[in-house]
């Protein structure tokens, strides 16, 4: 029972609504509850980590800066469409933080093994 | 089967919250079991005593009290996403030196913490978003 | 074989076609055993030539009546759809292993 | 300065309202106010939670905490039971609060 996973799934871009601090705040806290974390960033999702952004040019927090924190948190399961990384012209070099590259059957295997889903 | 529910989603904007409810009344008529509501980012707005709904409007936040009072619901508002919309429970108030209060009594103030565990308690978790 | 193949995870969408991302961000993830569940304003998608690209998914569809009811589309859903009251909504989240909303 | 003074610095779980006005001086008339006396071993602790929000905008958890002792300190600071004999209260807590920083979230 409480060996349950999560997954989280980010799918909006940096500054577009709360929902990418909110859900990282969802992965801080049940990281605190021992419940074992995952993370999907899904299309516009991926743009969340590219490397180099000044968030204090508009004055806000560079939430890049906590998503960095997650390892700390040994939350290390992330992971990014090969695919979406194509459409928005990046490689992996391009994201700050370390993510594994999939594809999409190995991303519906991922959903499937999740015991729990956030997709905010 | 025991449910949670995590409503995340403007009252002003779509119908999730109206799914919810009547979700929770069918889940509640069938024998089943509701852990905890949890309202997360924008529905916090909502559960404020400075909201006036028109009278000929549903007040859904009513509504959800009516449940939790037949039902014995446990509804937990999220404390910092709460506090960031101007939602202030007395202790929160009082913390930041607000002129007043404003989090509809039957609610509760609480951390992530209570999503966590609701994650961790229920058999299921379905997200009502917009 | 069977338990492999049934009651796994239930879509659930709740936003118009319009919302093209939603739908294909969707269909990526569904594998067999899935079934795709549309609430809200996705049952507009049930209709006419939209149901098409669902149908193509090879997963059970089904929809919410009573907001197929409130948008006035009872004779519009394609036959294939299976409408559902709240009630089979809650059992179907039953059945199913666990959900995931799109939205 | 004075007790009302200081008190009057704090929100009333003790932390910093202004975290730019946070000195070392200031951090021991806060931990005088509990009583409680700091020694080297506090002050890399309290170090390394101002190294984190500076690095992640964010103050530690326990479990984080830990790992950015072990970091700087090796593994024998690097233990949770190491930092609750250090600390009266929960360590993430009492150190942000010594710290300058904001309450941690979700700490349990």
């Amino acid at each position: 029972m409480a060996n349950k996973n999560l997954l989280l799934i980010f799918r909006n871009p940096p500054f577009s609504d709360s929902s990418n601090r909110d859900t990282l705040d969802i992965a801080l806290a049940c990281s605190a509850f021992e419940i074992p974390v995952s993370l999907l960033f899904l299309g516009d999702g991926v743009l969340q980590l590219i490397r180099g952004q000044q968030s204090k040019t508009l004055q806000q927090k560079n939430l890049l800066n906590t998503f960095n924190a997650l390892a700390m948190y040994d939350i290390d399961q992330l992971f990014v469409l090969q695919s979406d990384l194509q459409r928005f012209e990046l490689i992996a070099a391009d994201l700050s933080i370390d993510c594994q590259l999939i594809c999409e059957t190995q991303m519906a295997k991922l959903i499937r093994q999740s015991d729990r889903i956030i997709n905010l | 089967m025991i449910f949670s529910l995590l409503i995340y989603a403007s009252q002003n904007s779509g119908q999730a919250e109206q799914t919810a409810l009547r979700f929770s009344r069918s889940a509640l008529s069938q024998g089943h079991k509701i852990h905890r509501v949890f309202f997360y980012g924008e529905t916090v707005s909502a559960i404020s005593n400075l909201k006036i709904t028109p009278r000929d409007e549903i007040d859904i936040t009513r509504q959800w009290l009516e449940l939790a009072a037949s039902d014995n619901l446990d509804l937990v508002v999220c404390i910092a996403a709460a506090v960031r919309r101007g939602v202030l429970d007395q202790q929160e108030c009082d913390r930041h030196n607000r002129v007043a209060a404003n989090l509809v009594a039957g609610f509760n103030l609480s951390g992530l913490g209570q999503l966590a565990d609701a994650i961790l308690s229920s058999d299921r978790l379905l997200t009502f978003g917009n | 074989m069977m338990s492999d193949t049934i009651f796994q995870t239930l879509h659930i969408i709740n936003k118009t076609s319009s919302h093209s991302d939603l739908y294909t961000d969707c269909f990526k993830t569904l594998l067999p055993g899935d079934a795709i569940l549309l609430i809200e304003g996705a049952v507009y998608s049930a209709c006419g030539q939209q149901v098409c690209d669902l149908l193509k998914q090879q997963v059970p569809l089904y929809a919410l009546n009573i907001d197929i009811q409130a948008r006035g589309l009872t004779q519009r859903i394609h036959s294939q759809v299976i409408s559902i009251d709240d009630d089979t909504f809650v059992s179907l989240t039953c059945q199913y292993k666990k959900s995931i909303s799109w939205f | 300065m004075k007790r009302e003074q200081l008190l009057s610095l704090l929100d009333d779980e003790g932390y910093l309202l202004d975290l730019s006005s946070w000195s070392k001086p200031l951090a021991m008339q806060l931990a005088e106010l509990d009583n409680f006396q700091l020694t080297e071993q506090h002050w890399e602790v309290i170090e390394i939670v101002r190294e984190f929000y500076q690095t992640y905008e964010l103050s530690p958890a326990m479990r984080p905490l830990v790992k950015a002792m072990a970091n700087k300190y090796g593994p024998q600071k690097g233990k949770s039971i190491y930092l609750m004999k250090l600390f009266s209260d929960s360590p993430p807590k009492q150190a942000a609060r010594y710290a300058g920083m904001p309450k941690p979230l979700n700490c349990l």
